[in-house]
């Protein structure tokens, strides 16, 4: 079963969205959760290449399911309340990594996700060692085919092409499955003239597809200047961590660039700054708001107010006929 | 990032063994008057089957050694030997001018063209002025410059790769340079004029491919082009990088095995010991490549040229449709 | 750069002396309990026509005080008070968010346009955060950012202009504020969208012209718009900073001056004492103004646009031809 | 007379021009100076606007025609060898501020130039003070009706339009008949398809003219626009001082762009910054070498191999059809 299928389970109100609604940031919250009846439960999941993140290892000393300890602010929080708050710290505002299918249902409007090109997977084209297991677990514990999951949907009565993308498939790697998927997301936006939001979560190029890896960038990239010549509009949302390839193709590279606060997003890894350049590296490097004020970025938006803003941009770009008289 | 006088290639040995004998047995033969030139004969022919044996079997590893040899020939040689005229022209017109990445008009034959690529130095001073032929964002960021400013007068643009990666340093992060180079990617792929692309020592990671995707993408024989490097995958893979040699192996980072994964169009031939042996022989096969590759690609027009372009890169993936 | 409560135009002060007078009475008349109601009505209504008188009859160098008003309304209200739904958008892509160039995407009426302008700090702390309003070459590379977005998705552009002058600073030379300045007007002459330009406070030389190549160029009644400011003006001719008044004069620089000149398109009426006394009648002023220019300009294509865009600069300038 | 009159008098060899010509930077000054015949003479001028070069004040010490003290390294130059030297101290290289006409026998084709909208000259459309004398004065020290020369010349057998601007001009200050007549030359090679080459030599606007010299720098630029638009090739030479409004208009927006050695090159007064944010400035701040440094520029170009680099340049973007069998 998918995770999908419980959307049915959540008592959504139909959002309406106005856009010079002054309701404020809570009202997708408030809506989301207006009434304290049953939540999807969304199985715990392990961290995929743990070796990324060093600072999530301690996290398993509480039992699963019933507490978690914040990683920034080492707050202990009832795990239902960490659900209820889209996984975001009451207390510090850190925002916790997330899957594909929890982020969609986060942003879409409720029922109107519709998977596509869900039958692509990865294969071996290296014969690259323990790639196959790599494969293998990712898919049993992420219960996806891919790390990105595409689809069309709607956000706030708009409809859109959505492709998101899940670091705990292989640290969310670009292999040549995910930018094939990509691509066809793409492909689809232009030919069905539908906008295009992408979420990402990666930590660079699949090195187990070896050049073929690298070569998504360039495919990606590519799909995104014929998105460009048409006119299709393209969000790029960038989330903890936004790395590597990735980060160097098409994630930079959209009209509009919105990321979560405290993302790490950047090319190069800070210890192989570190390494190499032996430099000192800020407090806050490549961190979202390093970002924007080093002017990369549009805006910062919180998880609750990421749907909001997503409505207003994307109605705001809705193509009309002006009625000029 | 030794100089070229130190660096040496492990397996050479052998050759540089019977080398300094040919070397011994002539001064001998000097002071003592004596005919020894049938020994030195036989001794050289060795030499010389020994040198064909072990280029013939290069492993991967030994390759990425040659191709990071400090004495392989740069662009800037190369601007001299293939092409004629060169003014190199400076700048991204925001930031600075970033000499790891050089660029400039030159004529190939009589054709006008753009060239550009990263360059190393060619000792440690110079090394150290071009960032040892990494580029800032700022290096891209000219060489978007100059591939607009080609595709305003419609002449060709041909590319060098030669970058051991991406640069890893904070000011390189703190000026974008993710966003840099797929902007760079991005511009390349909507250019209305040819663009062939030579990947001419390393092909490292983002940092080549920033400068990479054209419609002809040839490679000199003993070049690598990889997704990461042989020592960074090693030291994911088996935590240690100086399996670096193996994971040169499963990376597939050879002109041939590209080749064969239809990442690049031709393998370009180097001369016996590397084109640092002999960089004029090599200029002049790479301009052979260049100008028939070229001229295939004049006969199209901008919108083939696009076409053709985005299918070439569209195909690179491997993958299953269940 | 004094703060708002400090700043004090001199040519009001009979008019403070007034208003004093009159707060004095009330006080006395309070605590005595006794009406002196017509006595204030009286003094009331000499205010009010003292004031009419007074700004009736501003010298260009009263208009330079008052554009220079720290409560005059910036960008940021305007943005509130005339449009709907504003969302700012941030940065260049290159090399940083300037602070003191700020733009984004909001509705006029129903019409979504980008809106973006020079924007100078409430107080002294915010002064600092937006080097008083004068924009780094990375502030101008964000208004181009956002005018190409614009372009690209068909919507107008609405600049406001409110710039003291070009950043005399090392880093803005370092960064190639020149090319910046120039690239943005480049930019704005080749845009296939409507530009409406609204001087709203100071149009300080190359720092306003960046962002002032439109379509229709309106300004408020009491901003000026100049080649140099009036104090470098007056050291250059008298030697002495403090001529700025007599400078103010021989520059032409207020907006009937430039409506006289043919420079600007219209002159948008300021409530009685300045923008800064009713912020929101001055904006629905400008709202109307830019509604009316707006509706001429989207009957027309874009073809159409550049060609009346380029005539209009074309012509700004007097010469004679013998 | 016109000093282009004296053209004539300067025994040319018509220059035979080749890409793959070895001969060095020094060809072009045999060419010019092979044998030692009477050379043009060009009156002393008057520095105008010295204010703004404060360090040529003390040049009048020595007898004018004689002898000059370089600038720079103060070495005392006789007069004709400075000549001879394309004005550019033989010892240190210091390039010494030169004329429009002056210039111009430099740069083109002997006898190609044709000088193009020389009636058109500036007004005092404010009634600013002391500007109509301001006019007078220049016109009489450079000969000049305006502060840029324009016409239509070859360089190396290319034929092109050239604007060459006079700092001696009110200070190479850009009013509204410079504009016009950049403009109209500008407009002139796009009806021609002539490649354009300007040698910009300017303090700024023309504050005399207010808002309306302002104004030069948007038409100016529009005018570039144009030029873009048909691919016509822009080479902006910038020579000892460009600065203000010319500097952050047309001149920065050239295809290619040149700059002589040591040339003040950019947009606010070195002055003017020290005094606002107390900022102690490098040694060569603003000069072509800091410029190519921080990207601005292509190329620094020697006065004596400029006319060569040219040459090379427009032949390079000479039109022709490819034949392509
Ligand atoms: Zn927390
Ligand atoms: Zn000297």
């Amino acid at each position: 079963m998918r995770i999908s299928d419980n959307f049915k389970v959540l008592n959504y109100k139909e959002a309406v969205f106005d856009l010079d609604d002054e309701r404020g940031d809570d009202w997708l919250l408030k809506d989301l959760f207006r009434s304290k009846q049953k939540y999807v439960t969304i199985k715990q999941r392990e961290e995929v290449d743990s070796s990324a993140q060093p600072e999530q290892q301690g996290k398993k000393e509480l039992p699963d399911g019933l507490w978690k300890k914040c990683e920034q602010c080492n707050q202990i929080i009832y795990h239902k309340d960490l659900e209820k708050n889209l996984k975001v710290c009451p207390k510090c505002q850190y925002h916790f990594r997330i899957g594909a299918w929890e982020r969609i249902k986060i942003l879409v409007d409720p029922g109107s996700f519709k998977e596509l090109f869900a039958n692509i997977t990865s294969c071996d084209p290296l014969n690259f060692p323990e790639y196959q297991e790599k494969i293998s677990k990712s898919k049993k514990i992420t219960e996806l085919k891919e790390g990105v999951v595409t689809g069309t949907a709607k956000i706030g009565g708009v409809p859109l092409v959505l492709g998101v993308m899940d670091f705990n498939f292989i640290g969310g790697s670009m292999g040549s499955a995910l930018g094939e998927k990509l691509v066809r997301l793409f492909e689809y936006a232009l030919t069905h003239e539908l906008p295009v939001v992408t979420v990402s979560a990666a930590g660079g190029a699949r090195m187990q597809e070896g050049i073929l890896s690298l070569m998504q960038m360039a495919t990606t990239c590519q799909a995104v200047n014929r998105l460009a010549e048409k006119s299709i509009l393209f969000i790029s949302i960038l989330t903890d961590p936004t790395t590597g390839g990735v980060f160097a193709s098409f994630a930079s590279q959209g009209d509009i660039i919105i990321a979560e606060p405290g993302a790490l997003i950047g090319f190069a890894g800070a210890r192989v700054i570190q390494q190499t350049t032996r430099q000192t590296l800020p407090p806050g490097f490549q961190r979202s708001e390093f970002l924007l004020e080093h002017g990369i970025i549009d805006l910062i938006v919180n998880r609750k107010e990421l749907r909001n803003t997503l409505a207003r941009l994307l109605r705001f770009h809705q193509r009309r006929k002006l009625e000029i008289s | 990032m030794a100089n070229g006088s130190n660096y040496n290639l492990d397996f050479e040995k052998p050759l540089k063994e019977l080398e300094k004998r040919i070397e011994e047995i002539r001064v001998f033969a000097e002071e003592k008057k004596i005919d020894m030139s049938e020994e030195i004969a036989r001794i050289e022919d060795k030499s010389r089957k020994l040198k064909k044996e072990i280029y013939e079997k290069l492993t991967p590893w030994q390759k990425v050694q040659i191709a990071r040899h400090p004495k392989r020939p740069t662009l800037l040689e190369y601007s001299e030997l293939i092409f004629n005229g060169f003014i190199e022209l400076h700048g991204d017109r925001l930031y600075r001018d970033d000499p790891a990445l050089v660029g400039g008009l030159a004529y190939l034959d009589d054709i006008p063209v753009t060239i550009l690529g990263q360059q190393k130095g060619k000792d440690t001073k110079e090394n150290i002025y071009r960032n040892f032929g990494m580029p800032h964002p700022e290096g891209y960021r000219k060489a978007i410059r100059l591939m607009k400013q080609a595709e305003k007068f419609g002449r060709p643009v041909i590319t060098f790769v030669d970058v051991a990666g991406a640069f890893p340093g904070k000011e390189a992060e703190e000026r974008g340079q993710g966003e840099a180079v797929a902007k760079a990617i991005m511009e390349m792929g909507a250019l209305t004029v040819p663009i062939i692309v030579v990947v001419t020592g390393e092909g490292g990671s983002g940092g080549a491919l920033a400068i990479g995707t054209g419609d002809r993408v040839l490679m000199l024989e003993h070049a690598y082009y990889s997704v990461i490097s042989p020592e960074g995958c090693a030291s994911i893979l088996w935590k240690n990088a100086t399996e670096a040699s193996k994971a040169a192996e499963v990376l597939r980072l050879t002109a041939n095995d590209l080749l064969e994964l239809e990442v690049i169009d031709e393998v370009i031939p180097e001369p016996l010991g590397g084109a640092h042996t002999d960089p004029v022989s090599t200029a002049a096969t790479i301009k052979e490549s260049l100008c028939h590759n070229l001229w295939e690609l004049l006969h199209r027009d901008s919108q083939e040229l696009l076409v053709m372009r985005y299918n070439k890169f569209r195909k690179m993936g491997r993958y299953i449709e269940e």
